[in-house]
């Protein structure tokens, strides 16, 4: 499963993207994210708050209770501010 | 195209861009009204870059390629289905923007007012909330500053489409 | 300037021009963007001729010269004054208009989006209500149709402005 | 004083406008429409409904019931259908 990051939570996972093998007991947005942040000092900031942090499964937006399914693509990042 | 996609519920020529380019407004109009006699109101938005009382030296706009398309295009459809509109063309930069430069731009036409402006409206408040862009400022005195974080209004502007 | 005449209660550019000739939007917009940095929004809105599915050949539009400039600029004097615009440009032309050409144009630039929706709105339906101008259809096979009647629509748009 | 007419109102009067002399107990706008419409048939025709007739007073939007005052010009036109 390819994992995209943008913005600050780009900056400090200090990553655009990745590719993980998604490990047993990980179904879920946010379980993928406490699983995330339990990796290393960079993970862990980006998401010391989950709450805020926005997700895209196969690039359509999701709630963090959403099942990851058979998505390939994932994607972190802060709430948006264009326009 | 697929026989078996479904028909959009919509007219409207949707035209949605992603590109570091500036773009030309009067040509943006001419594209949706050129040929025509049915078109009777446009409303354009032009979002340009400020430097905030002078503390910005220019903005950084990341965004997602593939989802801004995509994430913008399904906005677009929705506006498209909900008012009677003629044509609609949304165009979003991304890259580095000097204060003073263009940013975004919505253009929505029809043939009474109420629609286009509503469309170009919606259009915006949605854009803000939803498009997978966002905005690193850079500080005139040269320091990189941090990401413009999002406001609250922005979502309550966008809740007031919301149809009860 | 008269040293006694009461100081404007708004800061915008505010410009109203009645003319014949058509205008162009691009230079309109850059008038009220261009050499500045603290612009973050312009709503266009631009009213055309329709040919009411083939009827028409032309609007003749009449105006009642002078009185026509002054309603408009004291619609977009309040304008102005209850909106924090940065400028506001308001061009309507008189006599014969093709179908598929412009009739109308208001630009309204702000800081921020909101304001420069809700006033370029604002603009238009008391320009459709109160400014005085009268359209006669001419149709499409020769014959001078009549004018144009007021809708009763324009009057509830007008109304949704007033603070209660 | 100036009376100018616009519109199907202008073609009804058959004049652009004219000037003219206020009589006495003509005081109000509507008693000089009342007055007008009794000139003829084309000022009849314009002033035949004149609930929907609209005023000006020097280039101000008034009410029927305004006083003509001191004005130097008056016009009568239908509502208005710009923009």
């Amino acid at each position: 499963m390819k994992i995209r990051y943008f913005a600050w939570v780009r900056e400090r996972v200090g990553l655009e993207e990745e590719e993980i093998e998604l490990p047993a007991g990980v179904a879920s947005v946010s379980e993928l994210m406490a699983w995330l942040a339990a990796r290393d000092e960079g993970y862990a900031a980006a998401f010391a708050e989950p709450e805020v942090i926005r997700v895209a499964l196969d690039q359509f937006h999701v709630e963090h209770e959403a099942p990851l399914g058979g998505a390939s693509e994932v994607a972190f990042f802060p709430p948006m501010t264009g326009g | 195209m697929d026989k078996t996609a479904p028909k959009p519920d919509y007219d409207a020529a949707v035209s949605v861009r992603v590109q570091a380019d500036d773009f030309d407004i009067t040509r943006e109009i001419a594209t949706l009204s050129e040929g025509r006699r049915d078109v009777g109101a446009i409303v354009t938005f032009t979002g340009l870059c400020r430097d905030e009382d002078g503390r910005l030296s220019a903005l950084e706009l990341e965004h997602y390629p593939g989802m801004a398309e995509a994430e913008i295009g399904r906005i677009a459809e929705e506006a498209a289905a909900r008012w009677p509109l003629t044509g609609l063309t949304v165009i979003h930069r991304f890259g580095r923007i000097a204060p003073g430069a263009n940013i975004v731009l919505v253009v929505a036409a029809s043939r009474h007012r109420r629609a286009a402006f509503e469309a170009a409206d919606f259009l915006m408040d949605f854009l803000k909330t939803r498009a997978p862009f966002w905005k690193k400022e850079h500080l005139a005195e040269g320091a990189e500053s941090g990401w413009v974080e999002a406001k609250a209004a922005d979502d309550s502007d966008a809740a007031r489409w919301v149809k009860n």
